[in-house]
């Protein structure tokens, strides 16, 4: 099974990608994928300290679990309205 | 309640309509208008970008929650995506209630939580160029950050 | 600036292009409809009556003082008499401002003065009677007094 | 030479008219204008405490002197909005 993540705005700009599907590892946290996310993914390491995160669109810690099949959305700050 | 991200224009006329009742007295609307300026730099357009399901989710969130605190009778929540012009509307809110304190205070702070917590962007197009807009003092931050 | 008392309904799409500019970010509506009940009476419906001229002259004065005071770019203020049936526009409100602080708070400041201010009356009709309501609490003085 | 009176809402309602035109004299002011209406109709006695008075369109106070030709408002508190 994988983790679906979704990125946005200068994320996805960034990354050259709006989604990644990346391998599901037992244990794995909303830290730990953003991990390996950030190691394909080098360039994206700089938003870190101010993403925000959600897990099947609802807004979690970086500590929650991320179950097999989750979609983990990497949230950089808000500017709507 | 009427609560939408959209890649179509908003209109004021279908929100206020949605939360009409007799037993309002009062209804208050708020447009968010794209500005030909911001922070001293002239824009040229706009384009928001949504997380759309979860947009809607956290709209739709933020409406009850206010219906709650100021005892609103209805609520609509619109949320336009895509490249929006000078004096286009990007944010609609409409909110019904018995008395216009309500209309006042209610709307004041479900702008303010909208702006806060709802997973939409946007990006400024000048005429040299573009950037993200991310979080509502970003614009000298993401430049010195990069 | 948009300044009317008149005795045609009010149409909120007028007041906000009227009060549209590219320097302005956010639009504030007010509408203050006829609500079918009051102080727990059932009300059929209203009549607005005003001193026209007079009102019109003290609304352009309000609207202006608020033009200055919250820094507004445009302001649009529309009161409309005669009969008025539940769920219709009594009065109409639309300001635009450079940020969205100013539209609620000087929405809810011009509000505020326009009941205050303003001469318009109006008669409250009920399945079993009517009276005047002169003042925001008149209801119980009127009636001890008469 | 007249003043122009008007009554609006409950006055007009209850003076039967809407509109009074009373003889000037010399020195009127709002005050002596409004007494001499009020001794046509002592019907509007009791709603002076709460009257506001309008000279031409504007708000003005019952010491205030009314010259001839002018129109004044006899203004019971407001109820618009």
């Amino acid at each position: 099974m994988n983790v679906t993540v979704l990125l946005f705005a200068s994320l996805a700009d960034r990354a050259g990608t709006r989604r990644i599907e990346i391998g599901y590892e037992p244990g794995d946290t909303v830290r730990s994928v953003c991990e390996r996310v950030m190691e394909a993914h080098p360039a994206l390491l700089s938003f870190k300290p101010a993403l925000l995160y959600a897990l099947n669109e609802e807004y979690v810690r970086p500590g929650d679990p991320v179950p097999p099949g989750a979609t983990l959305a990497l949230i950089p700050p808000v500017s709507g309205g | 309640m009427l609560i939408r991200v959209t890649g179509d224009p908003l209109d004021p006329a279908e929100a206020i309509a949605s939360v009409g009742s007799p037993e309002a007295g009062a209804i208050g609307v708020f447009l968010g208008v794209v500005r030909n300026n911001n922070q001293g730099r002239a824009v040229d357009h706009l384009v928001y970008e949504a997380y759309d399901a979860m947009a809607e989710r956290v709209m739709r969130e933020i409406a009850e929650e206010a219906r709650e605190r100021f005892e609103l009778i209805g609520c609509a929540v619109l949320h336009r995506t895509g490249r929006l012009e000078i004096g286009e509307t990007s944010l609609l809110i409409a909110i019904s209630s018995g008395h216009r304190a309500a209309s006042f205070e209610g709307g004041h702070w479900l702008v303010n939580e909208i702006k806060k917590r709802v997973p939409v962007w946007k990006k400024e197009v000048w005429e040299d160029g573009e950037e993200w807009i991310e979080g509502p003092e970003s614009l000298g931050k993401t430049r010195a950050g990069m």
